[in-house]
């Protein structure tokens, strides 16, 4: 996956995050929008990234775990439990999807990991999530998926 | 007086459970565990090794003659009994008994079932050439005629071979990887 | 028949007494469970492995095999063969020969008819393929016993009595190497041990080329007896050792050798050959490669 | 209602465990397996199976972690079906192997013979995830039951809880990466774990509407939470279909398309619709799994199910029925009295359900924490339960790990710390239980056993100890079947110097001495005196006549002829001259030491 074709899966993470848990929004309507977004992912990674390389078996379920992370920025209601387990869910993927591709020879990113779960592991601390809070925790992630 | 009794009793009832516990373990332990090689019987023809080991001198390797080189040991053949026996030996009475016996006896007299399993190799002649004498692994039965009882568990090949045992002689330490010995 | 309870139970115990004789007898047949089978059968069922034979082989150029990677690997031996494409004419003669040297049982009919054979050899692309044993191997990975590892000197050794049948090891193979014992040989009257020095293998169990184990095992006992006696005191190499399909071939198309010995036929008869392996193995370090044309 | 179910159940129960017993017999070649991956339909059942297991508890754990209030009898449905499910999950992976005996083997503990299994290989991970996971989920079915005697438990439940919540979802992750860690075509696909999660989700949403609606009553979240699912899934077939360009579609078809028809008011509101939707989605999600498990299925017809394929079904689905529908007989039976132990929601929405915990809680004045207001996890309640425990599972893993890889069995494989992590948590999880569940009947003494209960602890802590001897000794194998007896003449090939030199110690020594000088001792006392063995009469009498000695004897040795090949002869002959020639060169210094 090309650095151009990376960031720009993460402005698409982030343009469809914006859509997710609007006020009023049945259940029906998030569930239904999620696998929207992944169908769209998948899409994305088909076209942008070469089929055959074996890191991009996972990349539209990063994708959605980083769309989800943003998404729990415009929460209303129990914002951080939400933000903690959306962190976890990228941990997990990440982790286990190193694992198996492990096994085929490739080397996990330990460091992009670390920081998630050193991210996770500290927004439980958080007592106020302040805007200034919520738009460095932005730049954090998008950071995490660009550089790492 | 009650309260010592309760837990005199209390304490008792644990150390049952304990028991217990720990017995199962090791019966189970001992039942399914590689069991001891089976005792044999000395055979048709009466023979004492101190009398040819110690007295006479005889190097193991001559009557077993795959000890020193081949992976077998085996057994002597009534021929290599007669190499020595073919003229009366010694004045006592008992040697016409033994030189009749030996006459009759057919021309493999010793024979019994490899005890090792196929899948595992042992080559004799490798330990012997390493230094390691009969007796380490057979111990000093066959010295009184009592010949099986032996150990010959996995684990006890393994000490030998990282050198955890038989340090004084100092063997150098052999290959532990699976295929060094199984087939 | 006014039989009093004591004759009763008298008739009673005779009949227990004649049932339990019936069932413990011992059958003579049973140990001798039919004929064995004959070497005209292990030649047909290879002639029929060949006519059967459509897989392919996809080859990419890899560079020589070097030392294992794997820790406490030997830097002296790493075992191997080289399977030369031009002179090899796929015969067949190499698979018969494993078959006999290392007791590969047949198969039943429906199997056969299947193309589910247990040969450790099988034309490829008219060429023999057998495991390369990997250095980095997928099967020894996913094992869950233990049972597939790797000896220091680069042999993909197999511990049949290790082994629990989870097949797991035949479905990471890349290029399909291992062959199950779906059936028990040996009580069908399948399996013949031609060569007492090599065990046969019971049923549900995984096996797959050996590199003539027990050939390197026999050889590397023999050195170390006579070592101490004081003939050569340098290390084994696993000279003068060839594998029974590499002794079998007419046209000495299988070498085998050790990578690491220059001495060793393999890495002199390779030295201007170019070296090829499946494109599924080229990374996995496989030590049984291909050669074709002069470099 | 139940009596019919059973009764089919036992209808398809009885064939099946025929089924069984001849494929344990025949072994792998009974069934259906693929001939690539040589697995089949045990293996799909296991997944099918475990992936119910996991939605069990994946539903009433993570619900009663997050507060989503879930009515009492769900809860209880949900828990006793994992058991159930957990039952069937776990019979399958033993009955597939081809050597059932060794299934031991794979636990990774240390055996007598001092092997290991291989921490590295998904199945021993899947081995250790599964068995911890059954222990925790009945200990958690069990105190959920004894909470009713002994309310002060369930200060325990929701740590269980906790536990268990990433437990699950570990377990089948692992149970993905039996697959994603594999060079099989197929299976290729970093994703499976939250594939194989969703699906699992999905087929436990679908068996709980089952069980609800078999039983009369039905909970609109769950049918919902099962329509988002399955387009979720259809998503992640869309995704599989680009990355492999196959799909199973018939899985798409039953599990994919069928469950929209949710949308239509007349199929939702009628009690058979809704169980046909919902066997539907359990039919699809069971065709994916053995497409996934076994590609040849989809791809040819060339290997359709057999008999017993159809046998093994018909036993894990009459069983399942059967063993369910039996305990729930039971504790209905047995708690008559409880009441409101199932509360009676028929047909009311959940929200009203909800309504009703409030004001009873309301009514009891527990102080409900006011929505939104949010527990610091590290502050929480549980935490402080499960602080101490969590601290010495993390220490004991950390030391398994490190005794671990320290076996000698692993001197030459190479491990990384991501071969040994998806073992690490299952090991945290199960120490923490069992410190967190030893301290409580210890040291809080929070719950007491009856004397049947201690009895029967008793016993099974026995039982553990006799299974965990017999696996560590592991039995012996059969003794070879060639006999030993003397040593045959070999094969006439040429001998080198050093087999005749061995040839030499073990025949000629006896006599003639391991420098050819005699043996005083043995010579003196029995025999007339061998010839000395000088270089001149060597050669005056030649080789040839020497080995023709050796084969047909002489005056006071025995004929070797039919224990030594004419080429050893002649080696021992060449090995005599060279003795000879030190002898002679040793007079000669030992002359010229005693000149001096």
């Amino acid at each position: 996956m090309t650095p151009l074709a990376n960031s720009l899966s993460c402005l698409i993470a982030l343009g469809c995050a914006s859509f997710l848990w609007r006020k009023g929004s049945s259940p029906y309507r998030n569930g239904a929008l999620l696998s929207v977004f992944l169908v769209l992912f998948s899409v994305f990674c088909y076209f942008a990234g070469d089929i055959n390389d074996p890191t991009i078996e996972h990349y539209p379920f990063r994708m959605l775990a980083l769309c989800l992370c943003l998404s729990t920025t415009s929460l209303s209601l129990y914002r951080r439990r939400y933000l903690v387990l959306a962190q976890s869910l990228w941990c997990w993927i990440e982790l286990f999807g190193g694992i198996s591709l492990y096994y085929h020879g490739i080397d996990i990113a330990w460091t992009r990991i670390a920081a998630l779960l050193s991210m996770t592991l500290c927004s439980t601390f958080l007592s106020k999530i302040s805007k200034e809070m919520e738009f460095c925790l932005m730049v954090f992630w998008l950071a995490v998926w660009v550089f790492f | 007086m009650r309260r010592e009794k309760e837990k005199k009793s209390r304490l008792f009832k644990w150390a049952a459970i304990c028991f217990a516990v720990v017995f199962s373990f090791f019966l189970a332990d001992f039942l399914m565990g590689e069991p001891r090689v089976p005792e044999r019987a000395v055979g048709s023809i009466p023979f004492d090794h101190a009398l040819h080991g110690d007295s006479i001198g005889l190097d193991c390797a001559a009557c077993h003659t795959g000890s020193r080189a081949s992976a077998n040991a085996f057994m002597p053949s009534k021929a290599d009994c007669m190499d020595c026996h073919r003229l009366p030996l010694t004045e006592n009475p008992g040697i016409e008994t033994l030189d009749s016996v030996l006459a009759k006896a057919d021309d493999r007299p010793w024979s019994h079932k490899r005890h090792l399993p196929d899948h595992v190799v042992f080559h004799h002649g490798v330990h012997a050439a390493a230094g390691v004498a009969c007796a380490d692994c057979h111990g000093r039965g066959y010295m009184q005629n009592r010949y099986g009882a032996e150990l010959f568990n996995m684990q006890s090949c393994l000490k030998c071979h990282r050198g955890e045992t038989f340090k004084e002689k100092g063997f150098k330490p052999a290959a532990t990887y699976c295929a060094a010995c199984h087939r | 028949m006014g039989m009093d309870r004591r004759e009763f139970i008298k008739s009673c115990s005779l009949v227990a007494v004649m049932g339990l004789l019936f069932g413990c007898r011992k059958i003579p047949l049973e140990e001798l469970a039919g004929d064995l089978p004959s070497l005209k059968r292990f030649e047909d069922e290879v002639k029929l492995a060949l006519s059967q034979a459509k897989k392919s082989l996809d080859l990419v150029k890899i560079p020589t095999p070097g030392a294992l990677k794997i820790p406490g690997a030997s830097t002296l031996n790493r075992f191997g063969m080289a399977i030369d494409l031009d002179s090899c004419d796929g015969c067949g003669k190499c698979i018969l020969a494993c078959n006999l040297e290392n007791n590969v049982p047949l198969v039943p009919n429906e199997d056969a008819a299947r193309g589910r054979f247990m040969h450790w050899v099988d034309m490829r692309g008219s060429a023999p393929f057998m495991c390369a044993h990997c250095g980095n191997a997928p099967c020894e990975r996913v094992c869950p016993t233990g049972a597939a590892n790797h000896t220091p000197d680069g042999l993909s050794a197999m511990m049949y009595k290790r082994c629990t049948g989870s097949r797991f090891c035949g479905a990471n193979c890349p290029v399909q190497a291992r062959k199950f014992n779906f059936n028990d040989a040996q009580k069908l009257g399948l399996a013949r041990q031609f060569n007492r020095e090599v065990p046969l293998r019971d049923k549900g169990v995984m096996e797959k080329c050996s590199l003539c184990l027990h050939r390197l095992q026999n050889d590397r006992l023999k050195f170390k007896t006579s070592l101490t006696v004081g003939e050569t005191a340098e290390e084994w190499r696993g000279r003068g050792v060839k594998t029974a399909c590499a002794e079998a071939c007419p046209k000495n198309a299988i070498i085998f050798g050790n990578w690491l010995d220059e001495k060793s036929p393999l890495v002199k008869l390779t030295k201007n050959r170019v070296l090829y392996a499946p494109r599924e193995l080229a990374d996995l370090d496989p030590s049984v490669v291909f050669m074709r044309g002069r470099r | 209602m139940f009596k019919y179910l059973m009764l089919a159940g036992l209808a398809l129960f009885l064939p099946g465990l025929y089924a069984l017993g001849y494929s344990i017999f025949e072994g792998p070649s009974a069934w259906m397996v693929d001939s690539r991956t040589f697995w089949g339909t045990p293996i799909s059942l296991f997944v099918f199976w475990i992936g119910l297991a996991h939605a069990g508890t994946l539903l009433s754990a993570i619900f009663l972690a997050l507060e989503i209030k879930l009515d009492r009898r769900t809860a209880l449905i949900a828990e006793l079906s994992t058991l159930v499910c957990l039952v069937f999950a776990g019979i399958f992976p033993l009955m597939h192997l081809g050597v059932v005996e060794n299934f031991y083997m794979v636990m990774p503990l240390l055996d007598a013979r001092g092997n290991f299994a291989n921490v590295g290989s998904p199945l021993v991970w899947d081995f250790c995830c599964i068995a911890v996971y059954a222990l925790l989920s009945l200990v958690f079915f069990m105190t959920h039951l004894k909470t009713r005697e002994i309310p002060a438990l369930d200060k325990y439940r929701k740590p269980m809880a906790w536990l268990l919540f990433p437990l699950v979802l570990w377990v089948h992750t692992v149970v993905s990466l039996d697959f994603a860690t594999t060079f099989v075509p197929q299976w290729r696909g970093a994703f499976f774990p939250v594939y194989f999660i969703a699906g699992a989700i999905f087929s436990g949403l679908a068996l709980m509407n089952l069980l609800l609606c078999s039983e009369g009553y039905r909970v609109r979240l769950l049918e919902r939470l099962q329509l988002i699912f399955s387009w979720f899934m259809c998503a992640i077939w869309v995704w599989d279909l680009m990355l492999k360009g196959s799909l199973c579609t018939s899985a798409f078809i039953f599990a994919g398309v069928l469950p929209q028809f949710r949308m239509i008011a007349v199929i939702r509101e009628n009690k058979w619709g809704r169980i046909a939707l919902s066997l539907s989605v359990l039919i699809g999600l069971f065709l994916e799994r053995l497409y996934i498990v076994s590609p040849d299925f989809g791809s040819c017809a060339a290997s359709p199910l057999n008999w017993i394929d159809w046998g093994l079904i018909a036993f894990s689905v009459g069983g399942f029925v059967l063993l369910f529908f039996g305990i729930r007989r039971y504790l209905n039976w047995k708690m008559e009295g409880a009441g409101s132990y199932f509360g009676e929601v028929d047909g009311t929405d959940l929200a009203d359900a909800e309504q009703q915990e409030l004001e009873k809680e309301g009514a009891r004045g527990i102080a409900k924490p006011r929505k939104g207001f949010y527990i610091q996890p590290w502050a929480s309640e549980e935490y402080h339960v499960l602080r101490l425990p969590l601290l010495v599972g993390f220490a004991f893993a950390l030391v398994y790990s490190i005794w671990v890889l320290s076996q000698s069995v692993f001197a030459n494989v190479e491990f990384s710390f991501a071969n040994i992590v998806p073992l690490l948590y299952p090991v945290i999880a199960l120490v923490t239980t069992v410190t967190l569940y030893v301290r409580a009947y210890f040291v809080e003494q929070a719950f007491t056993l009856s004397r049947h209960e201690k009895w029967a602890s008793v016993i099974v802590l026995v039982l553990v100890a006799a299974c965990a001897g017999a696996f560590f000794a592991g039995g012996s194998s059969q003794n070879s079947t060639n006999t030993i007896d003397s040593q045959s003449i070999g094969v006439d090939a040429p001998v080198s110097q050093s087999h005749a030199r061995l040839l030499w110690n073990t025949r000629c020594a006896t006599c003639h001495g391991v420098d050819g000088k005699f043996n005083e001792k043995f010579v003196r006392e029995f025999y007339p005196v061998p010839q000395k063995l000088d270089v001149q009469r060597l050669d005056s009498l030649g080789t040839d006549s020497l080995v023709k000695v050796i084969l047909n004897g002489r005056a006071n040795m025995n004929a070797y002829a039919g224990r030594l090949t004419p080429s050893e002869a002649l080696g021992l002959v060449n090995y005599m001259q060279t003795l000879a020639k030190q002898a002679t060169e040793s007079a000669k210094e030992g002359d010229n030491d005693s000149a001096r």
